[in-house]
């Protein structure tokens, strides 16, 4: 019981580019996290902000878990501020992962991990996890501009690809471009970041090629019970007799966050 | 001192249902309860409100369905669920486990559907209907019944007869006369009232110029509610007999036992679960800590016991 | 270019009244305006809206007059005034050395007292009138018209007879149906309506066992309201034809636009005046800023620009 | 304009007592303090707490302003965490003060000057002022007990009397039983403390006695506009034809805070 709840204490909070910030949480040994799941963080004593919020694990280790964030409103303001020995707590860790669809044939595949504004955040993690497990992996990271871009973790080594919108740092243009040069039916694609971006991979690897992506929806309780945080999917046997509708909608939360991106409906 | 006498009761009557302590969830804010099995004890609630339950599954709004506002939040889920069979087949089964009584919040889109639902309802494991008559978030079998004194005497006696158990009709606090309503239901024979369910709110996405939610107009909930929710609980307490189940921002035991004391005879707890969702248990476990160290025998010398200065 | 195309224009007109911007202070959070003038220019606000003004100086209510709540307050003043004479002598001087329109809040305990209040408004250099008839706070004179077809009908025929300046009428968020009131009120020759006044609400202290006003109940306002107002302003704002004036929990520039695209011509700034005394012209000002940054012409044409996804 | 609306810093925040804490803030020169006098301090950023909260000044210099409180509630709370170099907006300083009340006639007059709980902030202000004028001043402070006194500024000066109501420091009993054999019909007593005390004060002195007390009602803007901090004060010439009522209801943060005792409706 109770379990799914923890108190953890600020290890560090650092800003390591234009708003954004690396917080590292020091947590009771024993916490589990795969790659691609969150953690929903309650930021304040008052009510206003009132809910939580949720983040991707950027990396995690025995005793301490990692997230990278922007500080973009009102509770990632506050977050910003927290300093060293402050207390927060969060559930989870929650969702699927990326790696409950690595199957055992997927030895020698080359997974290709794609990570878009703070969606890098996940993507850390799951290179990670991939570089241990001795995968072919190829690394990318896209982001608006040079100072947005999250350099930390897996992304300092070497190999790693970059991309921004005005061609300040890596490539010009964006992630999906060099995911098109890489990517074969053969690879296999794990990608977090925003809409546009999950929309455009479909149109940049071959047809065929297995992509996963990771949702962020607009959370109100994080563990499955409200169902706001849905997002329209595909059924299977739509328009049969049984099954009237074409889609239904899944949550994020706990269906997800990590989806085919082939049975979304975008 | 008689031993009986020394322990604290928690235990209060809601219709036919006897509950262990006043602390409920409330619908919609706690799923079909299993999924909080992991945060806290099943067992130590007085009561489980499940999810609105229809008599066929709804698809519900598209998204964005919820958001936060000061104090509150917004939603618009549109009351998607599983349908009542899906409910008495897959969920209900793994809930009549645990000693804690499940009532199912029940919705249609006419009086018929209602109807419909309490019977399907009324011999299973069940232990009671919450009729919701005030959803701001449907087209229909929401709001427009909430002040329809027609609609409400037709609903409650076409459920009266086919159900037996206890019937708790679900209040809306978007009406001049939520206390009118209440007596209404007493007088057609509704075990219990529960109010509030949300206030019709709006947010406004600037920089797009439309609404953040897809649905338009949402229901607020929250703390910003509570001030008003503790008004009507105390408006509507003064007029009726039967029992109040008091609604709206309770994020503690503190907020909880205002609303006892303001004439709620039970509670539930609803959007503080997603704050907590250890939330319910909480407050249960600081009733009980309250009436100890005040030495007050039983919950039910609390209800209704404000003083006027 | 011509060069008066080039300037922003952020004028609004409310009835007969022209305003130069369409921020203006609500009723009982900005005295009598002068107490605000060490912290704001008086001269750069649309209109200044004074405190409810009766026929005779009144008392108001017992203390506890105010409580804080989530993100909200609750007052119960109970309209304490200096009556209409002591307002016209006293106060009505010095606020016409402003080049601001001052628009009388007014209310009365019957129909009759109404009218007299604005008869004797009529000749003074009052610009306008705000009609009162949703006060949660006084016994007499408050909600008890907020709904009341024919009181409002014989109150606005009174008043139109002895007022020939702009008469606005506010508007209670207590009942099902603001938005008939609003078209009744339209067709019944107000030249605006003005929403939301506060919602009615309750405060327990729970070591005392009492509530917390003095007069139990109290009307909650803030950021807590915010999306109640707003979707009250939005639905009026889609039947009426006359100018909406937004109110409820609008703290900032952002707030205030919100509700000029969900339809308000015009906005009033309440509870924010207690956390920032310059909060009215800093809203004027951010919406200036945002027309100019946006290459908008006239705050006009932002009025009901919500879009639909 | 905007001249009674401020940006300060704290410069320290210190514990002082059980709860109890001792605040400097940093303001640009130029901020007249009368003694008795309050500031509307915005704790928080966030909505929630909403309302400003009234502090007394409990010291004065040109370039700050200091306070001392309790820690008993959701902002006070906020503010007790705050540290050194932080922001804190205020209005005022605010109000009548002591002195407004004190009259040529007065230049042998022995003070009384009462502080009872976080009451004892104003009474030190005003005691500073009146040693330094070198006016005749007899400093009292009571508490509920040791842990909860405030020994700071002239309370830590010579001759101060103190009372706990457990006798933990000081006499044992109320503030009001020094009062009672400090005062005579010359005297003047000044005092600020919770309303029971006030209420006291009326039975401790000798008829005739001049008090002046300072009171603390919610406030909702600090600045006479919303007649919510109203306190019903007699009215001279009640019950003839002109005058109806018995009371009036007078402002506390502008009428007041501090009222002679014999008008007030206590
Ligand atoms: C599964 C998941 C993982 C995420 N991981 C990261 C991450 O690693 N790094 C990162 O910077 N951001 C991440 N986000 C986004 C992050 O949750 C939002 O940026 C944050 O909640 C904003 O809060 P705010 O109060 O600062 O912003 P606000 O001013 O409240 O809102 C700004 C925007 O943030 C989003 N948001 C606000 N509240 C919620 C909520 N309760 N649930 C979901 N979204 C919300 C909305 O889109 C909103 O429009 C993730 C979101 C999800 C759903
Ligand atoms: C003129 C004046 C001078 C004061 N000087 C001091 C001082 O020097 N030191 C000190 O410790 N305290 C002082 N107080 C009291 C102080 O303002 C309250 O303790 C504080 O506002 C509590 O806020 P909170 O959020 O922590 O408590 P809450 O939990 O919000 O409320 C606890 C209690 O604090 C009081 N309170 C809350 N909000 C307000 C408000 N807006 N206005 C007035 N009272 C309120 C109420 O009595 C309430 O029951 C003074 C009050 C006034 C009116
Ligand atoms: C996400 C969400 C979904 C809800 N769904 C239902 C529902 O299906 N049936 C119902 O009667 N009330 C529903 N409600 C209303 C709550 O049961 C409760 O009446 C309301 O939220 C006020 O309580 P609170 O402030 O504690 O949340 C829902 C509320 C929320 C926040
Ligand atoms: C302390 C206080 C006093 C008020 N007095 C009046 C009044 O005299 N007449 C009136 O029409 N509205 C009165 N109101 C209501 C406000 O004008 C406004 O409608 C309401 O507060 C909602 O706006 P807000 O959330 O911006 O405060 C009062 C509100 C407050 C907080
Ligand atoms: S956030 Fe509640 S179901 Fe996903
Ligand atoms: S606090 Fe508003 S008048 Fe005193």
């Amino acid at each position: 019981m109770k379990r799914l709840t923890h108190d953890s204490q600020v290890v560090f909070n650092r800003k390591i580019g234009r708003g954004i910030f690396h917080m590292r949480l020091a947590v009771k040994a024993g916490i589990r996290v795969k790659p691609g799941q969150f953690i929903n963080l309650l930021v304040s004593d008052s009510y206003d902000p009132l809910l939580r919020r949720p983040f991707s694990v950027f990396d995690a280790s025995e005793k301490s878990i990692d997230i990278v964030y922007s500080a973009i409103g009102r509770a990632t303001f506050l977050m910003s501020r927290k300093i060293k020995g402050e207390s927060l707590n969060f559930t989870g860790p929650r969702g699927n992962s990326y790696i409950d669809f690595i199957t055992p044939g997927m030895k020698k595949t080359l997974f290709i991990v794609v990570g878009g504004g703070t969606g890098a955040a996940s993507a850390n993690y799951l290179a990670k996890w991939l570089r241990r497990a001795g995968m072919r992996l190829k690394l990318i990271q896209g982001a608006a501009s040079k100072g947005l871009l999250i350099k930390a973790g897996e992304f300092c080594k070497k190999g790693v690809l970059f991309s921004t919108d005005d061609g300040s740092a890596g490539i010009k243009g964006f992630a999906t471009d060099i995911v098109k040069k890489a990517a074969s039916v053969d690879s296999v694609v794990f990608a977090c970041g925003p809409k546009p971006m999950l929309g455009a991979l479909k149109k940049a690897v071959p047809k065929g090629t297995r992509v996963f992506v990771s949702l962020e929806e607009y959370m109100g309780c994080g563990i499955g019970a409200c169902v706001s945080c849905v997002t329209p999917v595909k059924v299977k046997n739509a328009g049969t007799k049984r099954v009237k509708n074409s889609f239904e909608y899944k949550r994020v939360c706990v269906d997800g966050t990590v989806f085919e991106l082939d049975e979304l409906v975008l | 001192m008689k031993k009986s006498t020394m322990k604290t009761d928690t235990s209060v009557s809601i219709g036919k249902l006897n509950l262990k302590n006043p602390v409920m969830t409330a619908s919609g804010t706690f799923g079909y309860g299993l999924e909080f099995k992991d945060f806290l004890d099943l067992e130590a609630l007085g009561a489980i409100v499940v999810k609105g339950i229809a008599l066929e599954p709804v698809l519900g709004n598209r998204p964005q369905r919820i958001v936060e506002t000061a104090s509150g939040m917004l939603n618009a889920i549109g009351l998607q669920n599983i349908g009542v069979e899906k409910f008495l087949s897959d969920k209900m089964p793994l809930l009549a486990r645990y000693k804690t009584p499940v009532i199912a919040n029940i919705y249609g889109t006419d009086v018929k559907d209602y109807v419909a639902v309490a019977e399907r309802l009324a011999d299973s494991a069940v232990a009671g209907i919450e009729v919701n008559i005030s959803c701001p978030n449907v087209k229909k079998g929401g709001l427009q019944f909430a002040a329809d004194r027609k609609a409400i005497i037709k609903m409650l006696g076409g459920i009266k007869k086919v159900y037996k158990k206890t019937v708790i009709m679900k209040l809306s606090p978007n009406t001049g006369n939520i206390e009118d309503i209440a007596l209404l239901c007493e007088d057609y024979g509704a075990d219990a009232v529960s109010l509030i369910n949300t206030l019709v709110g709006m947010a406004v996405d600037l920089d797009k110029k439309t609404p953040v939610l897809s649905n338009i107009y949402g229901g607020l909930s929250g703390p910003a509610i509570k001030p008003v929710a503790l008004a009507m609980v105390h408006k509507t307490a003064k007029r009726v007999k039967i029992p109040v189940i008091g609604i709206g921002g309770i994020m503690n035991y503190r907020d909880a036992l205002e609303f006892i004391i303001a004439g709620a005879s039970a509670v539930q707890i609803g959007t503080a679960n997603f704050r907590d969702p250890a939330a319910p248990v909480k407050v249960a476990a600081g009733i009980k800590e309250y009436l100890e160290a005040n030495k007050i025998k039983s919950v039910k010398n609390l209800i209704k016991t404000l003083k006027y200065q």
